[in-house]
């Protein structure tokens, strides 16, 4: 791991996102408004797509949590999800803003006709597809899972938002005409998809914990409330105990679902299952370890900032309102569980804690 | 002992077949489309029509004499009433802060005139009133109120402002706690309850949105307003007394436990099938502490009926019933896949899934997100009730 | 209800132990001492078993709260249980102490033998088995539940303690000569027997809650740090008012509950069953309800007590050791929560609280 | 952004290594019958035998530099065994205070001759130490000590007392922080770290028995103890700086998250076949806890390591990492029925139950209850520490 540039990266990444998206700009994404300037400024730093020269996956990931502690209002988790996941089918990036859909309603097929290789199902939970350029699809290939990408003309879409006022749009094929088709790479399966899909959350969540901390923090220290600072109060500061210990510990198990992700991509062939299912295992690990510092958080944050917190006008409800969304998106606590479990009765806890 | 009075009630048999009547109105309502069920209906549902039906089934102002538009019943009775309505998530929030706090309020320190002129109106449900109490810089701490009072001949003049007034925007009337003169040594003093009428052109209100983007809150800013003589409360300076002795009534009720009742209920039906032990085990104890608040709730207002102030108690109650709405929610989250549009949940019978049912759950689940933090902060928070607690058992 | 009746053996059951069961009685229960004098003060007063002019039901439960309370180191909520089932099932009561064998390891049977009634079988958690005169089982006579008392001359007793080093021991019988036996009355069930059971636990419990409600109450105005007493801390003071919306909770469920016993006992035989069903649905709420308050009040308290707090020599030990086994004793929430939740889905959560 | 310094640390590959020496050591171990897992194992396992075999291992005094018997190995490496030991819940309490606080203290601030004479046989496994810092009225307010030292010749003599000593009854040496002047305005001042040996016959130690019915803990009495110069650490009136700048090793330890392990462990046994997906949850939940705990705990391994001193780190931790240990048991209150002489719990499957496995499991259950309680007071309580954590933050 090159952590120099990843550094770098990070940096930069904050620079720009404190010049392009600040909480106006967040609030009028909200309202429908597309943020082109953001988009143009993510895309001009190489931040939007993997590149073999430039931004890697953990690179991205990293990336991720800086655009979650300024609730980046377009689809950058989607992008380079996206670019991964054509990359990796042995595709080409097209230009312009990418999205994924990558939860498919049934079992979508391709097919093969005389007039090109056709598409047709149901993918809901498409981020922003009413505003990308190129959705890249889940699907399937007979049993096998495949990746394809489809224009926007050539997709119909249903508006919708998530908690957030986030677009999460549902999109129905018929037969629509896609270009090349690729297998996911071996040992890659169509769980796989979904976890580096629930990965994004977990980084973009991360980053969103440490800003309502210190947003959190910030108020505690300037509001008055019977002649002296709130964060003089013993009631206020164990709550804001309790959510930096929050903070710490998703950053830690993003961190370490980063390090394994990394780890499975740099592994040679034959332990490379064993890699993968490892990284796969602390990402669920990092889902559900989010669930309970979403609820701890997002309750003590309001909480401290009393009425004002949850104005539209106060800009935490951007954060919060993401989080709570997030927690949900790719699966909650509750449906990651039996992925984590499996590990601990197979090895022991202690065992699977450690790596074996 | 016991360090606090919380007395068994028996509910009389007529508030039980009170309990059926409403139910069956609330039955009927439904089936007629006249409201879907909510979570914080009773802040959220402002519907002029649903509270003039019940102002003409005699359920606003219930314990009121008869000849101020009252129905004379029993405070127990009034409890059943309440709690069926925010059970149901029907929509009672035009009338609730009237029917709740300022008919009260009136009723015991206002003048024979003004009774005559405000109660009738407000037991019909067509007359709506708003709270003035906090400001932006007296929250949690109402002695800091500093909207003020200047006297103009027999009356007043008023500037200032007030926040978080739920539904002034739709509401005639505010009462509104403000500084008529120096707060003395307690804090307590030099604070005067006067009734405003929200159309007077020298008020202006401005909405303050929520993050659920619904307005429901205002801004009301007094630009030297007048305010005649009859239109004070009690005597000039009592506003304190006024105020605090209503808090037993604002934080007992039912209202402070029942915000997302119709959430646990859809959660209860969206499970039904599930065999999980644990799941069973959450919902189990949800409904037990639901069962408990509801009896401590019902003990406090058996004290109100007897003349009592069960202050400490009322804030016992806020506290654990604010939590135990935030609960369910949080039960709730880890059952249900926000974002799957109506496609299920973790436990979720396939054969709900299939009908309305779950995304039903879900659009509550997502109020209910959403309108959570202000459940623990509103009506005075956590934090300071848990102050009045630690003082009633003499921590201080 | 004879509220004035009860209330005077309330006040009464608070005098006598507060003069017999003194903490030091309690520890030297616990060292294995039997509380002699205890014994007889309750069984003078008439407190030990039911009596048709004496002791009710209803009375004798809202008599186990003063217990819990001060910790009581007999087995009078078993004697009690023991003289309600006997009468119940139409046998008499013996002289003596008594206790109950109601968690029998499989399915007991009575044989009716030319040399008389014979029971065999094997029961866990009896408590006091060793120090009892008799005990009475819960047993079946083909597939029919029946109780029967048997001396303890008779019995085979294994000894065993539960965490607050209370006699839970084990008894075998193989052959044992036992007394008359009697069915249990129309509508009880098995299932009957075992909510009664519990609700002597759910009694028990209020009182211990209280108790060591006032002791932290107590130690928070006494102990001094940093300059002050520690109950002036607003740390405490949460911890503290969280323990007193428990206690107030369990006791509206408890008395909720004996309210509920009480309506099932006035009730006309043909709505005997609903009103019993009822009582039994309190019954597990109450034992469900339980888990939270006795979680949330022993950790507070020890937390506010400090190292003291965990040491033998503090007597707090007494209420919270009880209070950690009875929460399991006949049934822990989990065990609880189906019945709990059967009543919800059928009649919908706001109908099964408030009766329908 | 980031308010704390918690980099990830990639343990080196002579870690991972050294782990699986342990692992095998503790299995041969255990199957030979030399210790059975328990609940809280640093502070109820007191096996001298078992220490001298780590000591014989080398792995006590790791990171202490060779001329005093220690082993010059990373602190990461020292954390790696350290982890697997409390893990397995072998007995490591007899050696833990030496080797994590004691020894660290004398090498840190003793003078040449006290590494000599004390480090070897620390490190050897067969000399054990107590700690003495709390007393009657100086609990979570360790300024409040005041055990008297009073100058006597080139030396002191000691008078006072030391509470919750643990094990002092089994050790051999006591380092005591001790009044030796007045406390001065920051109330930091006048305070002295002296060893005493404890079998001196003005040593009066007396046991404090614990709710579990265990001896652990002591009063430890000092009538008048002759306290020669040569048993001072470092200057008189440095104590408060030299126990302060301990607590990051203190507190930030995986003893401070992993004394219920093998209950939670059992918990997973015994729950194997169980489908229930919201106990599944519970349990994912709490390895998820676990898994970003000990990243956390690394961390600081990591930062001690590079010499930092990462205070308000080791106080987060241990706020967690202590309540982390109590939702083991609480979940485990609720699937396993103490009391059931091995019959059964909620969600154990039949297979198990048969077996021993589910006794055991109740055993360690019985022990996390009546270990509970000590987890979030020893080592500066909860409350004491959020303190910590706030300061930290700039909030005080």
């Amino acid at each position: 791991m090159s952590t120099t540039v990843r550094q770098m990266i990070v940096e930069t990444a904050h620079r720009v996102f404190r010049d392009a998206c600040d909480m106006e700009t967040v609030a009028q994404a909200a309202k429908g408004t597309w943020p082109k300037t953001l988009w143009q400024a993510l895309a001009g730093n190489g931040f939007t797509t993997l590149d073999d020269d430039g931004l890697t996956w953990e690179d991205a990931l990293a990336l991720l949590q800086v655009a979650g502690y300024y609730a980046v209002p377009v689809p950058l988790a989607e992008s380079i999800l996206a670019s991964r996941l054509l990359t990796a089918a042995g595709l080409s990036i097209p230009e312009g803003v990418l999205t994924v859909g990558v939860t498919p309603a049934s079992k979508p097929q391709v097919e093969h006709t005389a007039s090109g290789t056709r598409l047709s199902g149901r993918w809901t939970q498409v981020a922003w597809a009413r505003q990308a350029d190129h959705v890249v699809f889940l699907a399937f290939d007979g049993d096998q899972p495949v990746i394809t990408c489809v224009d926007q003309s050539s997709i119909q879409v249903t508006s919708g938002t998530n908690l957030a006022g986030e677009p999460r749009d549902t999109v129905v094929l018929e037969g629509a005409l896609t270009g090349d088709v690729g297998g996911l790479p071996s040992p890659w399966s169509q769980d796989s998809v979904r976890s580096f899909a629930a990965l994004t959350r977990v980084m973009l969540s991360a980053g969103a914990l440490e800003r309502i901390l210190d947003m959190t923090l910030q108020y505690a220290g300037e509001r008055k409330q019977f002649g002296r600072p709130i964060g003089k109060f013993q009631a206020v500061q164990a709550q804001i105990a309790e959510m930096a210990i929050e903070v710490a510990a998703v950053r830690a198990i993003a961190n370490l679902a980063l390090a394994a992700t990394e780890a499975s991509n740099d592994t040679a062939s034959s332990t490379e299952g064993a890699a993968l299912g490892r990284a796969e295992w602390t990402i669920a690990l990092g889902k559900v370890r989010l669930a309970q510092a979403i609820h701890v958080s997002t309750t003590h944050a309001h909480q401290v900032h009393g009425a004002m917190g949850f104005t539209e006008e106060y800009p935490m409800h951007h954060l919060t309102r993401r989080l709570w969304a997030w927690r949900q998106e790719f699966g909650n606590d509750t449906a990651w569980a039996p992925s984590v479990v499996t590990e601990l009765r197979e090895h022991g806890v202690w065992r699977a804690v450690t790596g074996v | 002992m016991s360090r606090f009075t919380f007395e068994s009630i028996r509910l009389p048999d007529t508030a039980e077949d009170l309990r059926q009547d409403v139910r069956r109105f609330l039955a009927d309502e439904q089936a007629k489309g006249g409201f879907v069920p909510v979570v914080d209906s009773w802040l959220s549902g402002f519907n002029p029509d649903f509270s003039e039906k019940l102002g003409r089934m005699g359920w606003i102002g219930m314990v009121w004499p008869e000849k101020y538009g009252g129905h004379a019943r029993s405070t127990l009775e009034r409890y059943v009433v309440m709690e069926e309505l925010l059970a149901a998530g029907a929509p009672v929030g035009a009338h609730w802060v009237a029917d709740r706090q300022m008919g009260p309020m009136i009723l015991r320190h206002g003048t024979e005139a003004q009774k005559e002129r405000f109660l009738p109106d407000m037991a019909k449900g067509v007359s709506y009133w708003a709270i003035g109490m906090s400001e932006p810089n007296a929250g949690s701490d109402l002695s800091a109120a500093q909207a003020k009072l200047t006297p103009d001949g027999a009356g007043w003049r008023l500037s200032g402002q007030k926040l978080w007034s739920s539904g002034a925007h739709r509401c005639q009337y505010m009462i509104a706690l403000c500084r008529s003169g120096p707060a003395g040594d307690d804090r307590h003093g030099g604070l005067t309850n006067v009734i405003i009428d929200l159309r007077d052109p020298a008020v202006t209100i401005r909405p303050i949105y929520l993050i659920s983007g619904e307005h429901h809150f205002n801004e009301v800013i007094f630009n030297d307003v007048y305010i005649s003589e009859d239109m004070v409360i009690g005597e000039p300076g009592d506003g304190w007394h006024q105020v605090t002795e209503e808090l037993a009534h604002e934080r007992s009720g039912p209202e402070r436990f029942l915000s997302t009742m119709p959430l646990f209920e859809a959660l209860v039906q969206v499970t039904q099938h599930s065999e999980d032990r644990y799941l069973q085990r959450e919902l189990a104890a949800l409904a037990s502490e639901l069962a408990a608040l509801r009896q401590l709730s019902l003990s406090i207002a058996g004290i109100l009926e007897q003349g009592g102030n069960p202050v400490v108690e009322a804030a016992l109650v806020k506290d654990a019933g604010t939590r135990f709405e935030r609960k369910v929610t949080e039960v709730a989250e880890r059952v249900l896949q926000l974002g799957t549009n109506g496609e299920g949940g973790v436990g979720v019978s396939d054969e709900i899934a299939a009908n309305s049912g779950i995304a039903a759950a879900e659009t509550l689940l997502a109020q209910a997100i959403l309108h959570g933090p202000g459940f623990t902060i509103r009506g005075g928070t956590n934090e300071i009730l848990r102050g009045i607690v630690a003082r009633g058992l003499g921590l201080r």
